[in-house]
């Protein structure tokens, strides 16, 4: 017993160390003084630098269960936390002078997001319904009150409030979709879920009702339609860095659950879920590229990117084959890296009396600073999926992926949707390259954020040129994970 | 030279001095921007001589460089394919494209854009290198977006004028149209034959041959629809009808760009893709004729607009598109060779003209309206001759190499037999002389005649109008323009007569094109002739003295003479005072007015017709700007459902779920 | 005889009143929180009667999380509201549209 | 003949749909809060007879005893206008209605279906009491969760004193170390400024 316990705690290391930082953090906030704040982000920095080492020294070869198979720790997992713990560590770089010009630069935030990624390590690690909804519950309520943290910023609560009611539903529709699985199969293990569902085909009705509701939670989660409802109000009323917090990482997570639930858990009703998804990703990436264009708000315009790219990530995932996951793994890899310069290069080019959200502010942006801007065209056009960036690598592996699964009329639609969604990249690029700046001024950012924030934008470029090596380490993420 | 490494300098030294002068900008000066560039892009153009003579002694290089990425059964690589048509087109690419970083550094001096302007031909020319020297159908692919990157970033280099930005989005999305086609037609053969590799689809293209498919309920070749997909795709690039709207805009920007993107070699990319597809085309005869009748009706009626323009510009822009339209009828009838002929050609002598109406614009003050100009050959003579020499080379004058592209691909259209090629034959044999006319019009009006910008009453000394005032003279441009002139004048004058013999009807392209002589005879006819009637080049050029198309260019040339050098003698006040004797003076002359009404006048009236109903309402109106539009709509309407109230949200995901347990719950 | 699908039916008829509650109440913030409560119970009843009839005690142990993150959510709610009554001077639903489009 | 059991389900069931309507049409949020009291007790009545005592007691304890004390509260503390969160209800109910309807009748011909009625197990073999399996299991099997649940909770305080704590703005309280590190130049700025035309020209007229 003793020994069995002594295991599980050595499997479960980082959260544990991600855990008592974050109580750590919390404590030292309280007795130091505002002006030393940097204490408290040192702390957080080498947190993540912690717990990727304790993940990194056994990175998962084979699967390994823990807390009664309630907790995996496996090659999907393992890749995924190192991803979540890059993506958190460059939220904290990146926002770091926003939040402080904003007076958020607070213990709490800190505290907040790595109890916020607590729970996303613990729904990658999930292997059970419960800790599906426990970790998912934790990333939640910590998105929420962080959206709401600038607590006299009027849009701010607002979109706190709606993204609390709209998660709320939702995650009671997901709740009422894991009762359904659990009375149909009389088990909470979604290993035993696979096997029950497997061996003994019961009452299919009760099954497509439980996973409707499920996929209903999950896709509010990702932000797919038409449970996409919530993404534009937050990004836009959220500030800046916490509006990156909420479009990067999490969609880690959520794409995880996505994986566990689907594809291990109702891997026999994949006949259903299939055309669910289809429908999902058809709608997403439609009303995500259109309704981007008549954006003026760039936020807003990201949010609906967003929308687009979910669209995307589920073409992989419902062409039902370990290809399609890995690519999907891939994309959603990929979408963080994009996302989180996009945001940044928005937080660079504010100040504390300016707020730059508009699609005007990036008017001649490359008069201003043309470095800052060819990071940014860099970043639009893998969004757009242009190559030899990144983003056309993920668009293509996903699209290859359903052309395999048979989707061939559907493929064709998307890439006229990326057609489509060309239109407002380069618009952002032209606007760049071709008009006068409206603000006058140069931009300033601390040494540390020009070099991470080049390097990270340049990644998407270099990672474009050699994706062969990204790309079979997430195949071998998901083959070693599944089957 | 041995290894593939070494091919991969040519390309790569264009881009390095590109991203120098790009990245380091405003930190250096204006001579090491251009100065770096040059040296880079003659250094290419060695190598790419030296990779010429390899090829001529019978190397054919295919060899991958470096493996982007394998994803099951595809593979995509970077790789060069190198044999004489690739050569060719380096060495044409590196010499245009080094004579106009030169000329550049004349006609940009002073723009606060000159870096940046060095810094774009330099990627657009590592852009075409990469497009020629591929092997693969996604590099290809790749230099095809990046030389229409570059050129839509050249058309909108001066993007303080409204119009550029305007022609400039108008370049991009005509393009994509094309585009969408090429990529379907790459997709095509992906999935037919499985790979993207030129050797391997070669080989495998006999698969694709024995399927059909269903299209619009018909049967129809795979082959076909590839072909013609493909063709979409160069239609695009290369400016076809309908596809053609964006070119005459894409002369907002400045004038080099003019001619070395948008005369001599990216819009030659569709021809030379066709060409090295031969073997996918050479399946398909209905493919084929698509390909003759677009090209026949862009040669002609592309050039019957070039009447009425009073752009120096625009008419060498309208003469361009009507030359493509003469290389791709070429295809159409199966004579590659005649095709990349022509294009080798019509590169050296097109580049100068355009060049010459850069080496005008910049003697007029940047006026660029011919009506304002006049008797230049007095004060521009360099600029006189080479122009004459561009202008005869185009109208096909026996000797010059025009004459030699020219004449042969209208032979060879006479001597095919393919479904439309008489059509063709009639389009190319009238086209001749709307060439001879409009580009004798321009000649006359410009270097002859009256100084016509003496006669502007009023003098402009405000800063948005350029021109030249009464007073002023123009004068000769400085060496580093006219140097090229005078170095591209050499080869528009020589180049046929020498390589006539080895390209069309020697072995120079035996590796490269692939030509079913039993179906498509033609080309064989033509050699025939060649070598037993004409004995020869010199002999060809006697011969043609009597033949049809020099009688059409020299009437050409005589109407044009006729209508801007003696009917201006006459009197301005009787023009004037006295109409309708005038016109019957002129009806008097029976066959001359005739002649000058219909052609001149009825062309005109149809040219702006064509102009104003088929390229501004229709494909402007609808198919461009249409398709904006309605995507703009639906994004107006879809954001109302984003209301920003709770339960609207709320119920929507209410309603999704609803929805998805009606259609997926079976009790 | 009372069987399962009495009780499922109770809690689906809970589960559907809650949702309507969510858009149909246009009026008041606080009212949509207890909306969500009723939710959970709707789905909290659900959990026990499987675990009932199925025999298997994991049903109740997720109610018994359930009910606690429940609690911990509704703190959070509450604050939120708080916070846009201070903002706003108004917890009305209609109020808050400011995010649009 | 309906057992006693049946009835009691019933009547609990009728209660506690009755209070739940009554919780999303109630004008007064005091009279909704009330109404989901009722409803959580009935809910409660409901576990006993599903036999989950301890959670039924939970549900009574924590939810009645604590959470809704806290919704009353707040509802309280913020004075709401009532009349006005009335308006329009009248308009939506036929669409919110039916859509409720329709998806509610899905659910229920789902759960008619045959398979599903199992029978109740055999309640005389349970000899351990609800609790102590309840306990038993959450301690060894569900510890991870657990302790979970306690770092939501955690989150919960953190959170909530985050976005509601704020200093008085008419506290008196002293900073006495913002006190001392006050610097000369934080307080006292030297302007140099013209001197104003009125008062020297009022001076030169007093020297005449």
């Amino acid at each position: 017993m003793n020994e069995l316990i002594q295991f599980d705690l050595s499997l479960i290391m980082p959260e544990i160390f991600v855990l008592s930082m974050a109580m750590v953090v919390l404590m030292t906030d309280l007795f130091i003084k505002p002006s030393s704040r940097w204490i408290i982000y040192s702390l957080s920095q080498l947190t993540l630098l912690g717990s990727t080492y304790l993940t990194g020294k056994d990175f998962a070869e084979e699967t390994q269960f823990a807390f009664s198979n309630m907790f995996v720790r496996d090659g999907l997992a393992d890749f995924l936390k190192m991803i979540s713990y890059l993506g958190i560590s460059l939220t904290f770089l990146y926002s770091r002078s926003y939040m402080k010009d904003r007076g958020l630069y607070r213990g709490e935030y800190f505290a907040l997001v790595l109890f916020a990624l607590l729970g996303m390590m613990i729904m990658i690690s999930s292997h059970n319904m419960l800790l599906v909804y426990m970790g998912l519950e934790l990333l939640s309520l910590c998105l929420y009150s962080i959206t709401a943290l600038d607590r006299d910023n009027q849009k701010a609560t607002e979109s706190a409030i709606k993204y609390f009611v709209l998660g709320a539903l939702a995650s009671g529709l997901l709740l009422y979709g894991m009762s359904m699985i659990y009375g149909a199969t009389s088990s909470l293990d979604i290993g035993i879920i696979s096997t029950t569902l497997f061996n003994h085909p019961t009452d299919h009705s009760i099954l497509v009702l439980g996973l409707v509701f499920v996929l209903a939670g999950l896709a509010f989660k990702l932000g797919a339609v038409p449970f996409q409802m919530w993404v534009p109000d937050v990004y836009e009323g959220a500030p800046s860095s916490i509006a990156m917090l909420i479009s990067s990482v999490p969609k880690l997570a959520a794409f995880a659950i996505t994986i566990r639930l689907l594809a291990d858990g109702l891997q026999s009703m994949i006949i259903d879920w299939k055309e669910m998804l289809l429908i999902m990703a058809v709608l997403s990436i439609s009303i995500g590229n259109i309704t981007a264009i008549a954006q003026k708000n760039i936020k807003r315009m990201y949010a609906y990117s967003t929308i687009s790219h979910i669209g995307f990530i589920l073409f992989g995932v419902m062409s039902g084959s370990l290809n399609g996951y890995a690519s999907s793994l891939f994309y959603v890899a990929s979408y963080m890296l994009m996302t989180l310069v996009s945001f940044a290069i928005l937080m660079i080019m504010s100040n504390k009396n300016f707020e730059c959200e508009l699609i005007e502010d990036f008017k001649g942006l490359n008069k201003r600073s043309p470095w800052y801007a060819f990071l940014m065209l860099i970043v639009m056009l893998s969004m757009a999926g242009i190559p030899p960036t990144i983003g056309f690598y993920a668009k293509f592996m996903v699209l290859q992926a359903a052309l395999e699964a048979g989707f061939v009329g559907f493929v064709i639609y998307a890439v006229m949707m990326v057609l489509v969604g060309m239109f407002y990249y380069l618009r952002i690029v032209k606007l760049m390259y071709f008009d006068e700046p409206k603000v006058k001024g140069k931009i300033e950012a601390s040494l540390d954020v020009q070099w991470v924030l080049s390097l990270n934008a340049l990644s998407l470029l270099i990672i474009g040129l050699v994706p062969y090596t990204f790309m079979e380490a997430t195949t071998q993420a998901i083959s070693l994970s599944l089957n | 030279m041995n290894s593939i490494y070494s091919y991969l300098a040519i390309p790569l030294l264009p881009l390095i001095a590109s991203f120098c002068v790009g990245i380091l900008g405003k930190k250096l000066s204006e001579f090491f921007a251009s100065s770096f560039t040059i040296l880079s892009v003659f250094g290419a153009f060695i190598l790419s001589c030296f990779t010429l003579n390899q090829t001529l002694d019978g190397l054919v290089v295919n060899q991958a460089v470096y493996q982007w990425l394998a994803t099951g059964r595809y593979q995509f690589e970077v790789g060069f394919l190198i044999d004489n048509l690739t050569a060719m087109m380096m060495v044409v690419v590196t010499f245009i494209s080094l004579m106009v970083h030169i000329y550049t550094m004349g006609y940009m001096k002073g723009d606060p854009g000159y870096r940046r302007f060095f810094s774009y031909i330099s990627l657009f020319t590592f852009s075409m290198l990469m497009l020629v020297m591929s092997n693969n159908f996604m590099q290809l692919f790749f230099g095809w977006e990046a030389v229409g990157l570059v050129s839509y970033l050249l058309i909108g280099f001066w993007y303080q004028k409204s119009t550029a930005i305007y022609a400039n989005l108008k370049a991009f999305l005509v393009n994509r149209v094309g585009d969408f086609g090429f990529i379907l037609g790459i997709a095509m053969i992906l999935y037919w034959t499985g790979s993207l590799d030129y050797a391997t689809v070669f080989k495998n293209v006999g698969i694709i041959t024995a399927h059909t498919m269903q299209l619009f309920g018909q049967p129809v070749e795979v082959i076909t629809v590839i072909c013609v997909l493909l063709f979409i795709g160069a239609m695009g690039k290369s400016a076809q009808v309908p596809l053609h709207v964006w070119l005459p805009d894409s002369m907002e920007g400045p004038t080099p760009i003019s001619a070395l993107i948008h005369a001599a070699t990216m819009v030659t990319a569709g021809i030379f893709m066709v060409s090295r597809m031969s073997p996918l085309f050479e399946l398909s005869d209905t493919a084929l004729s698509f390909v003759m009748i677009i090209g026949a009706i862009t040669a002609l009626f592309m050039g019957l607009l070039g009447i009425i323009q009073n752009d120096i510009k625009r008419v060498i822009a309208y003469s361009t598109l009507s030359q493509l339209g003469y290389m791709t009828v070429a295809l159409g009838a199966s004579a590659y060779s005649v095709a990349m002929f022509h294009l080798m050609t019509h590169a050296f002598f097109k580049a100068l003209l355009f060049l010459g109406a850069g080496s005008v614009i910049i003697g007029m003050h940047h006026d660029q309206d011919i009506r304002n100009m006049g008797n230049l050959r007095k004060y521009m003579p360099v600029t006189w001759i080479t122009f004459l020499i561009g202008s005869l080379a185009l109208i096909g004058t026996p000797l010059f190499s025009g004459f030699y592209s020219k004449d042969s691909l209208i032979e060879v259209v006479k001597l095919s037999h393919i479904t439309g090629s008489n059509f063709a034959y009639f389009s190319v044999l009238v086209g001749v002389f709307v060439t001879a006319f409009y580009s004798f019009r321009l000649y006359f009006l410009v270097f002859h005649g009256k100084e016509k910008w003496r006669l502007q009453t009023v003098a402009h000394n405000d800063d948005y109008h350029h021109g030249l005032n009464p007073k002023d003279n123009p004068h000769e441009s400085a060496l580093s323009i006219t140097l090229p002139l005078t170095l591209l004048a050499i080869p528009s004058v020589v180049i046929g007569y020498i390589s006539i013999e080895p390209i069309l009807f020697g072995s120079f392209f035996a590796k490269s094109i692939f030509l079913n002589v039993e179906a498509h005879p033609a080309m064989e006819h033509l050699s025939h002739h060649f070598h037993q009637i004409y004995h020869g080049p010199f002999g060809m050029a006697v011969h043609s003295i009597l033949s049809i198309p020099f009688f059409f260019a020299t009437s050409g040339v005589a109407l044009a003479y006729y209508c801007y050098q003696v009917n201006i003698n006459l009197p301005k006040q009787i023009i004037k005072n006295t109409q309708t004797i005038y016109s019957i003076l002129e009806n008097k002359y029976g066959f001359d007015s005739f002649n000058e009404k219909f052609f001149a006048h009825g062309s005109r009236f149809l040219g702006e017709r064509f102009w104003r109903l088929g390229d501004e309402k229709i494909i402007d109106g609808w198919f461009v700007n249409g398709t904006a539009r309605f995507v703009g709509k639906c994004s107006e309407k879809i954001r109302i459902i984003q209301s920003g109230y709770i339960y609207h949200y709320a119920f929507a995901m209410v309603i999704g779920v609803f929805l998805f347990l009606t259609f997926f719950i079976k009790i | 005889m009372i069987g399962l699908s009495h009780y499922l039916i109770l809690a689906a008829i809970l589960f559907t009143i809650s949702v309507v509650g969510i858009f149909l109440n246009r009026k008041n913030i606080i009212i949509l929180l207890m909306s969500i409560e009723l939710m959970l119970l709707a789905v909290n009843i659900n959990f026990i009667a499987f675990s009932y009839y199925l025999n298997d005690i994991a049903g109740q142990i997720f109610v018994f999380f359930i009910l606690t993150i429940a609690a911990a959510e509704s703190a959070i709610g509450l604050a939120i509201i708080v916070l846009i009554f201070r903002n706003t001077r108004s917890i009305n639903v209609d109020d808050l549209n400011r995010l649009s489009g | 003949m309906i057992e006693f059991k049946d009835f009691v389900f019933y009547a609990l069931s009728f209660v506690l749909v009755a209070s739940g309507l009554s919780v999303i049409t109630s004008r007064n949020p005091v009279t909704a809060a009330l109404s989901l009291v009722l409803a959580f007790f009935n809910a409660a009545g409901i576990w006993l007879l599903l036999q989950a005592e301890f959670l039924a007691i939970v549900l009574v304890l924590v939810y009645v005893g604590a959470v809704m004390v806290l919704f009353l509260f707040v509802v309280m503390m913020l004075d709401i206008n009532l009349d006005k969160l009335r308006e329009g209800f009248w308009d939506y109910l036929p669409m919110a209605g039916f859509i409720g309807l329709l998806m509610m009748v899905e659910m229920v011909l789902v759960f008619k279906t045959k398979e599903f009625n199992l029978s109740p197990v055999d309640d005389s073999l349970k000899s351990i009491s609800n609790t102590e399996v309840i306990g038993n299991t959450l301690y060894s099997t569900y510890v991870l969760p657990f302790e979970l649940a306690s770092v939501v909770l955690l989150i919960a305080i953190v959170s909530a004193i985050a976005l509601t704590l704020r200093d008085r703005k008419d506290s008196k309280k002293i900073n006495s170390s913002d006190q001392i590190n006050i610097k000369r130049q934080d307080r006292v700025r030297l302007v140099a400024m013209k001197s104003e035309e009125k008062y020297v020209k009022s001076k030169t007229k007093d020297r005449k």
